[in-house]
């Protein structure tokens, strides 16, 4: 199987589209992908990573379809550069950034604002120029007017998973998550507040169909379904609010 | 789809440790054997892929060899066939991360030769290329044995470069690495847990055995 | 015809000073030297130290001399002046070296093997086995060289270096670990194999026996320069010089031809310049070309004409030169043939030997040894 | 920041180098010159860092030695101080990824060494261990310097579990390859050029003194 | 006193046989051999491959015996059954290796320092000198071992073993690429060294002139077995067996006292159980032990007394025995002592000679030669 589809460019057989997606959509773009090729006959590739990492890659034409982001930033530069077939681009889902200690805190947090309690020594959030939940937390932050003081207190992690990792293993008495992470964690982590959303901008999932895609059409179909009532009913299931509110 | 890693991971392996080894040993002969201006200069930069962080590694790889790189682009005009997101682009991410290893360990191994032995096969009548496969590549075979095991353990485990270059589409790309990945960041532990254990499994057991035949049948010391 | 080789180069070879070492003044070693060689065994002789192995390396391509030229008949390998620098090679000189430099990677047969020439298998299975055999160590051919012993080690390199079939060979000291009966039947094969080839032998020893027996020419060594050369006779009986004096001994040595074989008595009969010695038997054909030796020490002189002795050689002579040396005291007596004779300074006065003397050598016949 | 990177990464690899060199020095005596049982499986679970991703290494790194790790939870018992987002954590990340080169490479090295070197010196009243300096280590020179260039580079690009358990904290365990992961990704080229610059010629400096410096004032065939 | 060594150990060596090489029969090799050392230096000779290497291993520890015991004095060195086996350190046992194995990344000088036991740097310093002098290499003290001719290796080699100061010192074939002037300066020194430190020495070489030389015992090995032990002298003159017969030759040894020194003749007087000899002057003390040396074809025989020769020793004796070997015959003459005289077959019918015959046997002085 892996020979056969080798050669991702010229047509073949049978078509496939691939779709560069945050990986905190995982799950629910699988099931969604697997909707879609029941449906279409059109096989999925899905590459999941960060995702400023797959902005990267699209910059550098890497021959994808169809790209959902966990973030407005790196779609709205993908779109600066006009890499994007401007009209397909969607706003999916909607996040909310949900503030998380340990399972067995001691601390007593509640609210953001306990945050700048010395009894709080660490706190983990994205890295705000690479990880788009830490973009996110740095505004709430600052809404708050926490930010500066916090400042001593923050642990850039790179990806979601290691702030939930921190947390679930108490090395940082709190982080700052999206909602739909806490799961990932079974348990281990518990989420005590979740952010007002005009303390950040709108945390909404973009996607596109890439301009230099082969498959328009195809992606086009993606792009559809995932917004459909269908897809937004599995993405609902994952722990993701509708976009609009 | 654990097997499908798996067996991603074992082509890219097989073939990137063939490229490592083949381009590893001319390397390594090069700057051990032959004094040219700027040996020592090569040397260092060769080994900057192992300083580099992956990613970055994979992001000069895409900007070099994908579709719009200074070498890429060429490619895609002339065949309409880009590497990016294809196993082969993992060969090239793996073969490029490991080759510093097996080059420093080949090279250091071949220096380490003493070189009456090849002056004697020289005046046996054999040429420097017979010379150094039935001399010096015999006598150096630990040193160089290591650096193969090295780079194919660093080409089992390449991560970074690869996801940037390669993607992670699996079935396709996706390594054994790049599935654990995706399983902790996506909180399947379970999993994560199985495909580690299965990537211990084939390194522990690959290196095991290469430590044993490379002794066997008893060492000789050279 | 064989063609000769000719060396003429200057090397200085500097070792590695380190700081640490400033204080040792003496750290460089200078070769400047030029000879010729003959078809045959040609013989490098000289103290430890003097530039033997130095001068084969540079034959060979080991080492590029500083300036000079060294040719093989036409074939030029190496002219500093011409910028000719033949590669290792490209010179087809077999080497065998001081110490062996087998291959720890192969067995003794293995090793022999590697340097065949013919391609086909079951030939060179056949080949190695004989060059084994030919210098007993079949024995061995399974085993590493770190299984080996000091001696099988140097036979099996002999057997390598002439497996490559070269058109010069070089040997280095190559039987100094091999007893001395082991040794006299190895002389034999070297000796063989270089007639069988005809190719040059350039070969390093400071054994006496081995330069005579083996040597068509000598070349002699000290200190980085050829002190002297010829054939091992003329060389050994008149050194040349301080230098050259030092390494001959005090050997006679004469070339004559058999002219009688005395089966029954257990003798051989060589005239030497018209003078008849009786040597003990050697099985050599009648008119054979043969050389003989008799130390200085071995001779007994008398002044009266005696019959009934086990002596089988009785020369009369005149002395013609008395040397008095500090701890010995050597005659130079005129039979015909010059012939040295080493004597106490007590036989001086007790014989009243003079010079112009009339005297008697008594020689045995066991005396007169055949050196080739 | 982009020296406060510099300062943090040179840091963490002189002592982790330290480290890694000693460590692995120890190691490779042990599994070359030694016979016991499980040796060559010591020698692949050794092998593990370097095929495991980096982040999964830091994973464990944490299990082990977090707050409420192994071995973290009666340190942090004991003392009230934790390793997790320390630079010593940099330290302790670099060096066990970095301890298999070195390990690796100068366990060949070692296992080179013509044994009758060794012989001699014994005869000659050294004990194993003056010996080892004094005969083993300068023979096997080369191989062990390949180790602690190859180990010290890695050291010095050590990413995935230096960020995983020393964090990304700048000034104090921000070293320059998270600085140039972070340049990348957050699409400050400019940046991430003169990070990647300062890292190369780092790195190039040091290989290239190394070799200079090993070869000097000439090559001795071992 | 010195303590004697006693080896009495079995060892078997198999070659690292690969399947490719089955075909070859002999892989192995056995010793299997007891001795004991007496003060002095040990001679261990024998053919190429006999075991001389291994069984110095074996002693030092370098190769672990299959069984038996190596006792140094009361101490034990190896006991398979008290199942006791020294370190090599602990044994204290110096080792000059057949091959030098110096160390290549030390020069020469540090080589010798490295085996020192005083810590004061002067005192090292000087001492390194003083060994690099004593065998003549303090010219190439900054020279890497690859940077050395192969007898300065060597002499190198044995200046480390003996910086070292250990209770037992082996020497395999120390100076078989030195030559011939330049190892009669170094056996003396050898020797010397034995004196002064008094402790055993175990020599091994195939040079019968360097056995008689040096050794006070001698240890005959042929395939990994002792055939015959005792004074290097004895072992000589009556080998015992063929195997034995084949390693020594046809010299005849005495040993007696000196009993006049004529300084102005240039001859010592030594006297071997009440027979006079006159011998090249020798400079040692009169009432020396002394052992002297003739060989069997030095000897020539007369039927009359002679009076005016050089031949100093005119001895009265009869025949006792006439041996017709192939190649040679052999008188064994009784003049006090039994001396081996090697004539021709015609010799026999010429002389008339049978057994009981009246004989004169003519012996120059050199041809007597002081061995030790
Ligand atoms: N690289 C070097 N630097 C300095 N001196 C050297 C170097 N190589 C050899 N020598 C010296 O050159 C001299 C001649 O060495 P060479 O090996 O040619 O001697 P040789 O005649 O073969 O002696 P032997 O009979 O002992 O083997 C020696 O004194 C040796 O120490
Ligand atoms: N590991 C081994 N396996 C098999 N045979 C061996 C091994 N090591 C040595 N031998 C054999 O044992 C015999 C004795 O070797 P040893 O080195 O003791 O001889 P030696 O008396 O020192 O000879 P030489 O005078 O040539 O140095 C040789 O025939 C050698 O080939
Ligand atoms: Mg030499
Ligand atoms: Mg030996």
């Amino acid at each position: 199987r892996m020979h056969t589809t080798t050669d991702n460019t010229a047509p073949t057989a049978r078509a496939e589209i691939t779709i560069s997606a945050a990986v905190s959509l995982k799950d629910a773009f699988t099931e969604i992908g697997q909707l879609y090729e029941a449906r279409t006959g059109t096989h999925i590739n899905f590459n999941f990573g960060a995702s400023g990492l797959l902005q990267k890659q699209i910059e550098q034409a890497a021959p994808v379809d169809v790209f959902a982001g966990a973030g407005a930033k790196q779609m709205n530069e993908l779109a600066a550069q006009g890499l994007l077939l401007a009209d397909t681009r969607r706003d999916f889902a909607r996040n909310a950034l949900a503030l998380i200690v340990p399972a067995n805190s001691p601390a007593q947090l509640n609210t953001f604002e306990q945050l700048a309690r010395a009894n709080v020594r660490k706190i983990a959030i994205g890295n705000p120029k690479t990880v788009p939940a830490g973009q996110y937390a740095e505004q709430t932050l600052t809404h708050l007017n926490l930010w500066s003081e916090l400042q001593p207190k923050l642990i850039l992690a790179e990806d979601v998973r290691q702030v939930l990792d921190y947390v679930a293993r108490g090395e940082v008495e709190a982080g700052i998550v999206y909602v739909s992470d806490v799961a990932v964690a079974h348990g281990k982590v518990i989420s005590v507040a979740t952010a007002h959303d005009e303390w950040h901008d709108p945390l909404l999932y973009p996607i596109a169909v890439i301009k230099d895609s082969r498959q328009p059409d195809a992606a086009r179909q993606f792009v559809a379904l995932v917004v459909s009532a269908e897809g937004q009913s599995v993405l609902a299931r994952h722990g993701f609010l509708s976009p609009t509110r | 789809m654990i097997w499908s890693a798996l067996k991603v991971s074992l082509l890219v392996v097989a073939v990137a440790t063939v490229l490592t080894t083949a381009l590893g040993l001319a390397l390594a002969f090069l700057l051990a054997r032959r004094d040219f201006r700027g040996r020592e200069l090569l040397d260092a930069v060769l080994t900057m892929p192992l300083v580099l962080p992956p990613t970055v590694t994979g992001y000069y790889l895409i900007v070099l060899l994908g579709r719009r790189g200074l070498l890429g682009a060429p490619l895609y005009a002339w065949t309409g066939w880009t590497l990016t997101f294809t196993w082969q682009a993992a060969v090239v991410a793996a073969t490029v991360v490991a080759l510093p290893l097996m080059l420093k360990a080949s090279r250091a191994a071949i220096e380490s030769v003493e070189p009456k032995y090849e002056l004697a096969s020289y005046t046996l009548g054999k040429s420097e290329w017979a010379t150094f496969w039935r001399v010096t590549l015999p006598l150096a075979r630990r040193g160089v044995l290591a650096g193969i095991v090295l780079s194919a353990a660093r080409a089992l485990g390449e991560f970074g470069a690869t996801l940037m270059i390669a993607g992670n589409i699996p079935g396709k790309t996706q390594t054994l690495p790049l599935a654990i990945f995706e399983a902790v960041v996506s909180g399947d532990d379970r999993r994560a847990q199985t495909l580690a254990l299965l990537l211990t499994l084939v390194s522990v057991t690959a290196v095991y055995l290469t430590n044993r035949l490379s002794r066997a049948p008893r060492a000789h010391a050279a | 015809m064989t063609a000769t080789l000719q060396v003429q180069i200057k090397l200085r070879l500097a070792a590695d000073v380190r700081l640490a070492h400033a204080d040792h003044a003496h750290t460089g070693f200078a070769l400047d030297l030029a000879f010729e060689t003959r078809a045959g065994i040609n013989i490098l002789f000289g103290p430890s130290g003097s530039g033997k192995t130095t001068t084969l390396r540079a034959i060979a391509g080991l080492a590029t001399p500083d300036d000079g030229r060294i040719a093989h008949g036409s074939r030029v390998l190496f002219d500093s002046a011409a910028r000719i620098n033949l590669s290792i090679q490209a010179r087809r000189i077999g080497f065998v070296f001081q110490d062996s430099a087998l291959f720890p990677h192969l067995t003794a047969a293995q090793n022999v093997a590697y340097g065949l020439r013919q391609p086909e298998q079951r030939a060179r299975h056949e080949r190695v086995r004989e060059l084994l055999a030919l210098f007993n160590v079949e024995h061995a051919a399974a085993r590493y060289p770190r299984e080996l012993s000091g001696g099988e080690q140097q036979r099996v390199a002999l057997a390598r270096a002439l497996a490559a079939q070269p058109d010069i060979l070089l040997l280095d000291e190559p039987l100094s670990a091999v007893d001395a009966p082991t040794r006299t039947r190895l002389l034999d094969e070297i000796d063989t194999a270089q007639r069988a080839d005809g190719i040059p032998f350039l070969y390093v020893t400071h054994n006496h026996a081995e330069a005579v027996r083996l040597g068509a020419h000598l070349i002699l060594l000290h200190e980085g320069r050829v002190v002297q050369t010829g054939r091992p006779l003329d060389v050994f009986n008149s050194p040349q010089g301080a230098l050259a004096v030092r390494a001959v001994g005090t050997e006679n040595l004469f070339t004559g031809r058999v002219i009688e074989q005395r089966m029954t008595d257990g003798v051989t009969i060589v005239e030497v310049q018209g003078v008849q010695l009786e040597a003990a038997y050697h099985a050599l054909p009648v008119g054979s070309l043969i050389t003989v030796g008799v130390r200085a020490e071995d001779i007994i002189v008398a002044r009266e004409r005696l019959t009934q002795t086990s002596a089988r050689n009785v020369l009369a002579g005149h002395v013609r030169a008395i040397m008095r040396l500090p701890e010995q005291t050597e005659l130079l007596v005129n039979c015909g043939v010059e012939i040295k004779v080493s004597v106490t300074a007590g036989t001086i006065n007790a014989l009243d030997l003079r010079e112009g003397a009339e005297v008697f050598l008594l020689i045995k016949a066991r005396a007169v040894h055949v050196v080739s």
